[in-house]
Order: C-alpha cells, then sequence, then structure tokens
C-alpha cells in the first residue's frame, strides 16, 4: 500500500515540477497536426492528367520544407508534408482534402491547386475550420474573408492582370482593335473579365474573343481568325505549351500585332525560348516574381539564394521553369505565417496572422513587391509591374501597379 | 466487341462445395457482405464512410455499363456523358429549384433514360469500333458542352455548382457522410436486386440473344432496335443516378470532373470486376477507387505508372475479370471436392 | 473569302497532323483488327528518345532513323512481351491493357523528362517557301513525309508477300496458319511497323505542338476519327480523312454562328459521327461483303 | 511429290473434352482416301488434329517422320494442305491474292506464278474474277477458289473438309472431277471428308468410316460400298 502511495505522490510532484520548470509549455497551443515537434502541412497538386506540368510547383514546396527541416524546422518544429495528387479532377479533390484532413490530420491545407479543385472544397475546408492556405490559383473567389474565413489566396488574381492591361491600352493604343485567344475554363475567363471591367465603356475595342479548349492540338486557327478580322492588340490568355504555339504562329504568319501575353506564361525558359526569341520580341506582360531565366537577376541575392536551394534540395527540378521559383516563394510565405504564429499553432491563429502580414519580403518578388494582408483583405499579393521582351529577357517598364479590383 | 461472361447463367448447374451448392454458398456470401456493409459505419472516420459511399456510387455507375457492355453486347466510351447529365440535373434541381436531393434521383434517372436512349438510336447503325468512336467522341465533347457558355445560367459554366449536403433526416443521429452512405446503400440494393430482375426477365433473355447472335435474334422476331436502344437507355439511367448520388456526396459538380478519364475509369471497373457479372460492378468500385491510392503510396512521382503495371498484373492472373476468376476458382475447386469422393 | 481560304490552308497543316497520326492507326488496325489507345502515347514515347538522343548530341537525321528503328523494336518487343501471353483473353482485357499501357507510358515520360513543353527541332527550313505565309515550311514537310510513308505503305501492302502475309494474317488467322503464316510474328511486325509510322508521326508533331507527355491526349482523337472516316482499311483513305477532319475542324469553328468557336471538336465529331452513320465503312474504306 | 500419312492411336481434345478415342488410319500414297461418317462423328477433327490446329495424343506419321505435336504453320511447311470446313476464304482479299496466299511459304517466285495460271486453266471462273474481293463469290467459287490455293502449296497431302458441302450437284461434279485430275497428275495424295457418301465412294479408293471418335470399318471402296447392311445403317442409300 505505501509503495503505491508513495508511486502516486512521485508522480504528482513530478507532473507539478514539469509545469513550474517550463511555464511556456503552458502557452502552447495545438490543434490537429501541429505539436512541440512537428507541423503537418497537407498539399493537392496535379502530379498527373491534364494539367501535371504544375505538379513541379508541389515537388519544389516539397523540397524547400526539406530544405527547412535540414537547417532546424520552423520554431524548433520539424515540418511534415503531405502532397496528393488529384489529376486535376474535383471528386478527387474532395476526396485528397478530406483524407489530409481527416486521416492524416494536417494543420492546413496549403496551395491546393486549380480553381474547380479549390472550388470544390472550399465549402467542406470552411465548415471543417481548416486553413485553406495561399491556393494556387488566381480566382477572385478565393478572396473572400467574409463569406469564406479559412480560404486564402496568394498569387495576384487574374482579374486584376486583365486590369492592368486594360489601363495600359486605354493609355497607350486607345484606338487599337483587341483580339483575344483564351483558354475556355475559369482562368481564360477571369483573365476576359478583368480585361472587359478595365476597359469599362470601351470594352468594344474588342473585335474577336477565341477560346480553346485544353485537348485541342494546336491554336493555329484562332490566330489566322484573329489576324484576318484584323486586330492589332493580341491578349493572349493560354498556358505556356498553347502560348508558345500562338507567339510563333503569329510571327510565322507575319501578323505583329501589340502582343500582350498573360503572366502564367511569361517564362523565357519554358515559354519564350520554344516558341522562339526572335518570335517573342517586343511581348509585352506584367510580373510579380523574377524570372529565372532572365539575366538581370544573374547577380540578385534573392536568386542567387534560390538557385543554391534548388542546387541542393531539388537538383533534378527544372530551373528555366517559373514554377520553382513560384514555388519556392509560396513555401517561404507559408514559413513566414507559421513563424509569426509562434507556439500557437492553432488553425484560427494560423488564419490570424496569414491575415496580418504587413511588407512581408519574399526575395524572389520583384522588387517593392511586398506580402500585405488584412482581416479584410485575403489578397496578399496585388502588385505587378508590366515589362517589355527585348530578345533575350525581360525589361521592366512603368510603376508597380495594382489592379486595385473592388473586394 | 461481345463478350460471353454471364455469372447469372453459370450458376445453372448444382455443383456442391463443401456440401453446399453453390447458390448456398452465394446466398451466405451476399449476407456477410450486407452485415459487414451495415456495421462499417459504426467503426469507421467519416473519411472512409464518404470513400465507400463512393464505391457504391462507381459501383452502380459500373453496373450500368455493365448492363450495356455485358448484357447486351453493345460497348461504350462515354458513359461519363450519363454521369455527367445525371450530376447536373441533381445539382441544378437542387441548386436552382430547391428540390431535395432525394426527390432528384428518379429525375436524373428519367432524364438520363431518355438522354441514353436517343444516344442509342443513332448508335444502332454503329458497331464495334465506330460505336466505340461514337461513344469516344460523346465522352470528349460532354466536358465542353457543360461550359457551353449559353448554357451557364444553368450549369454555372466553368465554375460548376455548390450544392447543400443533406443532414439526416427525423433527427437520426447520423453524420452527413453515415446517413448518405446508407442512403446510398439503400439505393444500391435496390438497383442492384432490379438490375438481376431485368437480366432474369424476358427482356434481359431479349437483350442477350441480341448479344450473341442479332441475325438470330432478329429472325425470332425481337425488336432489336428497340431492345438495343432500350440497353443504352437502362444503362444510363443507372449511370445517371449514380451521378446524381456522386454530385450530393461529392457537393460540387464542375466540367472538369467528368472527364474522359471517368469513362476509362468505368471501363476499368467493368473488366477488372467481370464483364456480365452482377456482383462483379462492386469489385469494380473497389478497384477504381483504392488501386489509384494504392498506386500514389508505392511511389509519388511513376504513380500512373505502378496503376498501369498492377492492372495489366490483374489482367495477367484474371484475362476474365473477378469474377470470371471466382467462377474458375469454384470450379477447380467443386471439380476438386468431387474428384475426391 | 479570304478567311475561309486561310482556314482552309490552316486545316490542311493541322490536317497534316492528324493524317499522319491516322496513318499509325490503320497500320495497326491492319495487324490486330482494332484500335490501339495507346498509340500517340507511344509516339509521343518515341519523340523523347529523338530527343534525348538529340541532346546527347546526336544530329537530326540519325537520331530521326535510330528512334524508327528503336520504335520498331519497342513495338514488337511489346507485342510479344504483353500481349502474346493474353492473346486468347476477351478484346475488353485487352483495351485495358491499352490503358494500362497509356498510364505506364504517360507517367514515365513525365517523370523522366518532366511535364513542361521542350522544343523540337523541325528538319525544314524555318523561312516559309514562296515566300507565302499562308502554310510553314514544316507544315508542307510534314505533308512530303505523311505522303512518302502513304506510298511505302502502299508498296508494302499491295506489292509484297510480306504485305499480303500481314493483311492476311490481321484479316483471318485461322487460315492464315493454314497457309502457313506465322500470325503471332505479323502482328508483332504490325505493332513494330505502326510503332515505327508513329514515331515518325510524333517527330513531324512535336516541332508544332511543342514536347511533353500530353501532346498527343487530343491528337489521337483526331487521327482515330481521321483513319475511321477515311475507312479504317484504307491507308489513302485515312491520309485524306485526317485532312478532312482538319479541315472541317478549322472551318466549323470559324464559320458556325454562335456556338462554333466553343464547340469546334464537338461539331467536328458530330459530323464524322454522321458520315458514319450514312457510309459505315468510311469513305473511302471497303465494305466487307460476304456471302452467308 | 506424293508421301504417306499413318496415324496411330490418335485421341484428340477440344479443351477438357476428347473427342477422339485413339484411332488408326493409313493414308495411301497417290491415293485418295475417304472417311465417312454421321454429323459430329469427329471427321472434322481428325483433320484438324493431323494438321495440328487441336491439342492431340497418339502417333501421326508424315513419310515415317513424327509430326504430331507440330505448330498448324509448321505442318504446312511440310507441304500438307488442308481446305477447312466453311472454306477459310480471305474475303477482303481478292481471289487473285487469295491464290498468292497459298504459296506463301514458298519462294520459288516464277514458279508460282505460273502455277496461278494452272489453276486459272482449272477454273477458268476464278480468272474471271481474279480482281474481285474472294467475298463476292458464290460458294461453289469460294470452293474452287480454296481447292485453288490448296494447290498452290504443291501439296504432298491434300485433306479436303466436305468440298461439296453447300454446293449444287452440277458444281459438286466439276470440283470432284478437278480433284480426281490433280490426284492424277500431281500423284498428291488426298484425304477427303464427306458426308456425301456416295460421292466420296465414287471418287476414293479406300475409305475408313468413323462414329463417336472411333474407325468402326475400314477398306477399298468397292468392298464397303457393296456391303448392304452397312450402306443402310451407315451411309443412308
Amino acid at each position: 500500500m505505501t509503495s503505491r502511495r508513495t508511486l502516486l505522490t512521485m508522480a504528482a510532484a513530478l507532473a507539478g515540477a514539469a509545469l513550474v520548470s517550463s511555464p511556456s509549455l503552458a502557452q502552447k497551443k495545438y490543434d490537429p497536426g501541429a505539436s512541440d515537434t512537428e507541423i503537418k502541412i497537407g498539399n493537392i497538386n496535379p502530379y498527373s492528367g491534364p494539367a501535371s506540368a504544375y505538379g513541379l510547383i508541389g515537388k519544389t514546396i516539397d523540397a524547400y520544407f526539406k530544405k527547412i527541416n535540414a537547417e532546424g524546422g520552423i520554431n524548433g518544429r520539424k515540418v511534415t508534408f503531405i502532397s496528393y495528387d488529384d489529376g486535376y479532377s474535383p471528386p478527387k479533390t474532395v476526396e485528397q482534402a478530406r483524407k489530409l484532413v481527416e486521416s492524416d490530420e494536417v494543420l492546413l491545407v496549403f496551395q491546393s491547386l486549380g480553381t474547380p479543385g479549390n472550388t470544390a472544397i472550399q465549402k467542406y475546408m470552411n465548415g471543417k475550420k481548416v486553413p485553406q492556405l495561399f491556393v494556387a490559383t488566381g480566382a477572385t473567389q478565393f478572396g473572400n474573408p467574409k463569406d469564406y474565413p479559412w480560404t486564402m489566396g496568394w498569387q495576384p488574381n487574374y482579374q486584376s492582370e486583365g486590369r492592368i492591361y486594360a489601363k495600359y491600352i486605354l493609355d497607350k493604343h486607345p484606338n487599337g482593335k483587341i483580339g483575344v485567344l483564351y483558354q475556355n475554363d475559369d482562368y481564360g475567363k477571369d483573365y476576359l473579365k478583368g480585361l472587359k471591367d478595365g476597359l469599362g465603356a470601351k470594352a468594344s475595342m474588342i473585335i474577336s474573343e477565341l477560346p480553346y479548349e485544353v485537348a485541342d492540338p494546336t491554336v493555329d486557327s484562332q490566330i489566322v481568325s484573329l489576324k484576318a478580322k484584323g486586330a492589332d492588340i493580341f491578349f493572349n490568355v493560354a498556358t505556356p505549351k498553347f502560348a508558345a504555339q500562338a507567339i510563333r504562329k503569329a510571327a510565322e504568319i507575319g501578323w505583329q500585332p501589340v502582343h500582350i501575353v498573360n503572366n502564367v506564361s511569361a517564362s523565357v525558359g519554358s515559354v519564350l525560348r520554344p516558341a522562339g526569341l526572335e518570335a517573342s520580341k517586343g511581348l509585352l506582360t506584367t510580373n510579380y516574381i523574377k524570372d529565372s531565366t532572365d539575366p538581370t537577376w544573374k547577380d540578385d541575392a534573392g536568386m542567387k539564394e534560390w538557385a543554391a536551394f534548388m542546387d541542393k534540395y531539388f537538383p533534378d527540378g527544372d530551373k528555366t521553369s517559373s514554377f520553382t521559383v513560384y514555388g519556392y516563394a509560396v513555401a517561404q510565405s507559408l514559413v513566414h505565417v507559421l513563424k509569426q504564429a509562434g507556439n500557437e499553432l492553432t488553425r484560427e491563429n494560423v488564419m490570424k496572422q496569414a491575415a496580418n502580414l504587413k511588407n512581408v519580403d519574399i526575395n524572389v518578388l520583384l522588387p517593392g513587391i511586398k506580402l500585405n494582408s488584412g482581416p479584410n483583405d485575403f489578397y496578399p499579393i496585388e502588385q505587378m509591374q508590366m515589362q517589355r521582351f527585348n530578345g533575350t529577357s525581360w525589361e521592366l517598364f512603368g510603376p508597380v501597379m495594382s489592379g486595385e479590383i473592388g473586394s | 466487341m461481345t463478350t460471353r461472361e454471364d455469372i447469372a447463367d453459370s450458376a445453372v448447374a448444382v455443383p456442391r462445395l463443401g456440401g453446399l451448392t453453390l447458390r448456398t454458398w452465394q446466398r451466405v456470401l451476399t449476407i456477410i457482405v450486407l452485415l459487414i456493409a451495415l456495421a462499417l459505419p459504426a467503426v469507421l472516420k467519416n473519411f472512409h464512410v464518404f470513400q465507400l459511399t463512393l464505391v457504391m456510387i462507381y459501383a452502380i455507375a459500373i453496373l450500368g455499363l455493365n448492363l450495356l457492355t455485358g448484357i447486351n453486347g453493345q460497348f461504350s466510351l462515354g458513359h461519363s456523358a450519363f454521369y455527367a447529365i445525371g450530376a447536373y440535373t441533381t445539382a441544378i434541381l437542387m441548386d436552382r429549384f430547391g428540390v431535395p436531393y432525394f426527390l432528384t434521383l428518379p429525375v436524373a434517372g428519367i432524364v438520363c433514360l431518355i438522354a441514353g436512349f436517343l444516344f442509342g438510336l443513332p448508335a444502332l447503325r454503329l458497331e464495334g469500333l465506330y460505336l466505340a468512336l461514337a461513344t469516344f467522341a460523346l465522352a470528349v465533347a460532354t466536358p465542353q458542352l457543360l461550359k457551353l457558355s449559353i448554357l451557364e445560367h444553368w450549369t454555372g459554366g466553368v465554375q460548376g455548382i455548390v450544392i447543400i449536403k443533406p443532414d439526416a433526416p427525423f433527427g437520426l443521429p447520423l453524420s452527413q457522410d453515415r446517413w448518405l452512405y446508407y442512403f446510398t446503400l439503400a439505393i444500391l440494393i435496390f438497383m442492384f436486386l432490379a438490375a438481376m430482375r431485368l437480366v432474369a426477365s424476358r427482356t434481359g433473355r431479349a437483350l442477350k440473344a441480341i448479344r450473341d447472335n442479332p441475325l438470330a435474334a432478329k429472325a425470332m422476331g425481337i425488336d432489336t432496335a428497340f431492345y438495343k436502344s432500350m440497353a443504352f437507355g437502362v444503362s444510363a439511367l443507372y449511370t445517371g443516378v449514380a451521378g446524381s448520388l456522386g454530385a450530393i456526396v461529392v457537393q460540387f459538380v464542375a466540367p472538369d470532373s467528368f472527364t474522359f478519364f471517368l469513362a476509362v475509369s468505368f471501363l476499368v471497373g467493368l473488366v477488372v470486376g467481370g464483364v456480365g457479372s452482377i456482383p462483379g460492378a462492386l469489385i469494380g468500385g473497389l478497384f477504381i477507387m483504392y488501386i489509384p491510392n494504392l498506386a500514389e503510396q508505392v511511389s509519388k512521382g511513376l504513380a500512373w505508372a505502378v496503376y498501369g503495371a498492377i492492372l495489366i498484373l490483374v489482367i495477367y492472373v484474371m484475362p476474365t475479370g473477378a469474377a470470371g476468376f471466382v467462377r474458375l476458382v469454384t470450379g477447380r475447386l467443386t471439380r476438386l471436392m468431387s474428384s475426391n469422393r | 473569302m479570304e478567311l475561309f481560304l486561310h482556314q482552309l490552308l490552316a486545316g490542311i497543316a493541322t490536317g497534316g497532323i492528324y493524317a499522319c497520326m491516322a496513318l499509325a492507326v490503320v497500320m495497326i488496325y491492319q495487324s490486330i483488327d482494332h484500335f490501339n489507345f495507346a498509340q500517340g502515347e507511344m509516339a509521343m514515347f518515341s519523340t523523347y528518345i529523338a530527343w534525348q538522343l538529340m541532346a546527347w548530341g546526336c544530329p537530326y537525321w540519325i537520331a530521326f532513323i535510330l528512334t524508327i528503328v528503336i520504335s520498331f523494336i519497342g513495338g514488337v518487343v511489346i507485342e510479344r512481351g504483353l500481349f502474346k501471353p493474353i492473346r486468347n483473353a476477351p478484346v475488353l482485357s485487352h483495351i485495358i491493357v491499352f490503358i494500362a499501357m497509356f498510364s505506364i507510358l504517360n507517367s514515365v515520360a513525365g517523370f523522366t523528362w518532366e511535364y513542361t513543353i521542350k522544343s523540337f527541332p523541325s528538319p525544314f527550313p524555318s523561312q516559309p517557301l514562296f515566300n507565302n505565309r499562308l502554310i510553314g515550311a514544316h507544315d508542307l514537310g510534314m505533308i512530303a513525309i505523311t505522303l512518302i510513308l502513304l506510298v511505302l505503305l502502299y508498296v508494302l501492302f499491295r506489292h509484297t508477300r510480306l504485305g499480303l502475309a500481314m493483311r492476311a494474317a490481321a484479316a483471318n488467322p485461322d487460315s492464315a496458319r493454314l497457309v502457313g503464316i506465322r500470325v503471332g510474328w505479323m502482328v508483332a511486325l504490325g505493332w513494330g511497323l505502326a510503332a515505327a509510322i508513329g514515331a515518325v508521326a510524333g517527330m513531324m508533331i512535336a516541332p508544332v505542338v511543342f514536347l511533353e507527355p500530353n501532346m498527343m491526349l487530343g491528337i489521337l482523337l483526331y487521327g482515330l476519327a481521321g483513319a475511321v472516316v477515311g475507312g479504317l482499311t484504307s491507308p489513302v483513305g485515312a491520309v485524306l480523312g485526317g485532312f478532312a477532319v482538319g479541315i472541317v475542324e478549322n472551318l466549323a469553328g470559324t464559320f458556325v454562328p454562335v456556338v462554333g468557336k466553343e464547340l469546334k471538336l464537338t461539331i467536328a465529331l458530330v459530323l464524322i459521327v454522321a458520315v458514319l452513320m450514312v457510309k459505315p465503312s468510311g469513305l473511302f474504306g471497303r465494305a466487307a461483303v460476304s456471302r452467308v | 511429290m506424293s508421301a504417306n500419312l499413318s496415324v496411330r492411336g490418335l485421341k484428340a481434345y477440344y479443351g477438357q473434352t476428347r473427342a477422339l478415342h485413339g484411332l488408326d488410319l493409313d493414308l495411301k500414297e497417290g491415293g485418295i482416301t475417304a472417311l465417312l461418317g454421321a454429323n459430329g462423328a469427329g471427321k472434322t477433327t481428325v483433320l484438324r488434329a493431323i494438321c495440328g490446329m487441336i491439342r492431340s495424343e497418339g502417333e501421326i506419321l508424315l513419310d515415317g517422320k513424327p509430326i504430331g505435336g507440330l505448330a498448324v504453320e509448321d505442318v504446312v511447311r511440310l507441304r500438307v494442305a488442308h481446305v477447312p470446313e466453311g472454306r477459310g476464304t480471305f474475303v477482303r482479299l481478292t481471289v487473285e491474292e487469295n491464290l498468292f496466299l497459298g504459296a506463301m511459304i514458298r519462294t520459288d517466285r516464277a514458279e508460282i506464278q505460273s502455277d496461278v495460271e494452272r489453276v486459272y486453266a482449272h477454273f477458268p471462273r476464278l480468272k474471271e474474277r481474279r480482281h474481285q474481293q474472294a467475298g463476292t463469290l458464290s460458294g461453289g467459287e469460294q470452293q474452287m477458289l480454296a481447292v485453288g490455293r490448296a494447290l498452290m502449296l504443291r501439296p504432298r497431302i491434300m485433306l479436303l473438309d466436305e468440298p461439296s458441302f453447300g454446293l449444287a450437284p452440277l458444281l459438286v461434279a466439276e470440283v470432284f472431277e478437278i480433284l480426281k485430275a490433280v490426284n492424277k497428275a500431281d500423284r498428291v495424295s488426298v484425304l477427303l471428308v464427306e458426308q456425301n457418301a456416295a460421292l466420296a465412294l465414287a471418287l476414293a479408293d479406300h475409305a475408313y468410316l468413323i462414329e463417336t471418335g472411333r474407325i468402326v470399318m475400314s477398306g477399298s471402296t468397292a468392298e464397303i460400298g457393296a456391303d448392304e447392311s452397312i450402306r443402310r445403317a451407315y451411309l443412308g442409300y
């Protein structure tokens, strides 16, 4: 009997000692997916299917967290990054999101990619009160804190980019005739809407808007049509492969409009070079991120750091693709949020911190572009700058702009 | 492209296994599976319940394809289209008109029955590869049609439609997932029983006669045109009901959900489960639900290569699907038993 | 009118792509009496092999020929290794193996060479011929190569004993064995040839659409459609069918009001199905007539 | 040219089912041997077993060398031509292509061409239709084509499965006439399976009677034809 009693007192004493000796422990707060040693982060990416090119982003993020872990983790906690494939199919996204939340019990879902998939899980994530943080899409519906306080975007949204181009066109070519090539999905239509809204009363400047499908072999027919209709401004809202086809075809048939290519396809390495650098001369676009193939950033500290990271943690990764820079930047942003959350790793605090970014500097974003967010501002990056291709690299011009979409 | 496997047919003889007839074994097995199905939600997490619900939904869709391919010998690479029609019917009715979810099921079924019948009419003139191409085209065209801007008011265009998950009725103490599981299970049992009825009926015999020998069937006075179109219709009805359930469970429809890949998955499920076998559809559903996940666990980068390898392995081991395999094994066993006696 | 002419020419250029693929489809159909749904992926994979050879420093034409040879051997090996063991399984099981091959090739290519697009060189001069800007030199070159392939195939099938044996083996394997044809090897040979033609198609198509693992996804469908429209038994028909599909698709996309631009693929497919209903053996195919 | 074929204890199987139960048979060199029997007696099975189309046990000796277990393609290479039930026409190919296929294993190109002409000499009707799809021929013409295709092999042994099936009597006579001529001229040994016993007995010099997979009688056609009881019981005339 006595022995049992001693044991109990000893245990109580030990427990008391533990409480006393580390008072900070008392302030630690965790939700599922976080502990003293670990933070579980979920992710959904199309590693297969028609959008599998984006899978590179997931791989880069994975590599970045390896780096973070190798350097001691986030506030001493190792990151466990669980990334699933949804093949760009919404039902699969739902399944994978539920697996992450209910089976793997992650703290948050990060950078789930694509508008359809994110739309499919938005209600679920908000119902479960699990952060759907920094989604990988520029659709405007993911920055709506009133209805969806657990969902937040990251990159500048497509509509504001469209507005920036509209502003430029109204300013420089007020009498132009605009032809648009767009991918027939939310992404293409968002850009188109931004352009139209930006043109406002002068939306009639758009004389032709032609869609294409991801399954189409080429967009040659559309380019031929746009030229024949007499467009002298070409707004190219296509993903890399089709954007490159359009650039090449336009040059081939001797069509030389003011050619604006959307930011999604602004990579020198994976779009302009395949399309032909000569043919790409004079292209306009906007950007917020540094282009790894642009010699301008050869000695840039941020890009050097990125290159070192790629060499060490993702040597197989494609350094000419903008996706690897993007993945690096967005992963850095998340790490910033989690560091800021400190020891209170609850889902609520994560969202609170994500909505509390003040001039955060991510070193691979263009100079002057910072992350900013607030309780009513769920678009962390809203600034972009226009640039023109000179045959070897992009040249920034004009001020850092924002699309100021009314949200 | 006809295949002549038929579990319902092969069970006519009364071979015995361990003193019981195969029929009895089948019954016992069915009851065990049913009991397990009823008990599972109590021990599983919501997420797994959700996955199993999807398995049942896929099984219903595969059963629909089976009625067309296995029983009637027609071929379709386009059943994702009917799945989509069912899903969209439900989504539009729920979202735009506030119709309760359970009422949308029969509507989706009827809409698909009509759509399938109408598609079956021209398809009558096409056989084998041509039918394959026509249905292939249907599958490829479906997402584009759903995106069509003139339909956007109804379909929500590329954004799709988000719908609200129903709660359990009568204040039953069940989570939404568990309730939908039982709801789907009930529909599944109903649909499976109806399919068995159909296969055993006059209509079923006519369909099989057309599959096995269209000329003779015609000579016997079977209206082959009507029956073939009807087979398309009924098949579409099943797949449409599955689509409708899928929309409710996933809470979302969008053009990207119904690509050609879905039609291929159904086909894989059909063949893996066993062409012509009604219970095989469940095996098919399990396969297309879990094997891709398994492949992803084996290797992330090469998940689909692993999946392909598994598929080839399955076909090598069971060239006529799980149902054919089971038939083979039970056949061997009964022969072994009887020769021992 | 000018737009019409431009679209017609653009249609011929894309039609060349489909025609090339359609030839490969007809080739495999002639030897296995069926489509190979993984054919596009095989062509894509061959093209990556060519790209890899060039990346290792091979000159274009040597890489071109090596790729054809490797693809031929690959085709034979796939048939002998993968399909011979299940030759008695139902057709649907074969289709599943095609699907499996599709997954494997696509996945391995993406894993090995990444999913980002690569430019693939064209053997033809980049300057437009005759200073016309409507149809590029590569398009013309591609059409020329397609026609050369067509002639070679025609000669093989119509004027050589090997070709005759292959046709016989495909049309009626049991009788073919009775005249001493080794049917299994004829099928393997057919696979090899189809793979080789697919490789040429891939290397011709890649400069236009850029090289990436999913590049053949849409093209295979158009190629199938072209082959079917032309009649699956006729290489000439397949090539003409390919051009027809390209032209119809472009014109439909441009001139069908309201829904044309959004549904150009769908409209093209509907037209094809309509053609088949009127003329089930395709425009140029010979119907198999037989007395009962 | 001709050869002799002897079969000892032949058992043959369709899947698990045994269709022949140990059967002996000799084919005289340069002669015509008929195999008679009712429907389903196993006549066709014998031919299939000899040329390797189905699994069989027992001895099959061609000029004393065993050929059992060889694949069809290899049996054909020993110049054993089989005109199968249903004629095995390549319906999508032309008449002439069908004939050339018959000579597929031969390499003497010039001779092949002259053999085609020889077949045309036998069957002028085929010459008229040489560029037609074989599927468009009438039944009788297809039968001629099948025989012609077999001749293109320059066979030492010809296995004929019901050449009279579905033909008008006049045509049957024509085909049999030519068979006789070929047998004489080229000294080809012929094994003829027939349901029309009268015809077969008239043509052949030796006959076997088969019943449910077993030989029940054999002898010269004269003997068999003369046996009243057999005529009634088995031959039905």
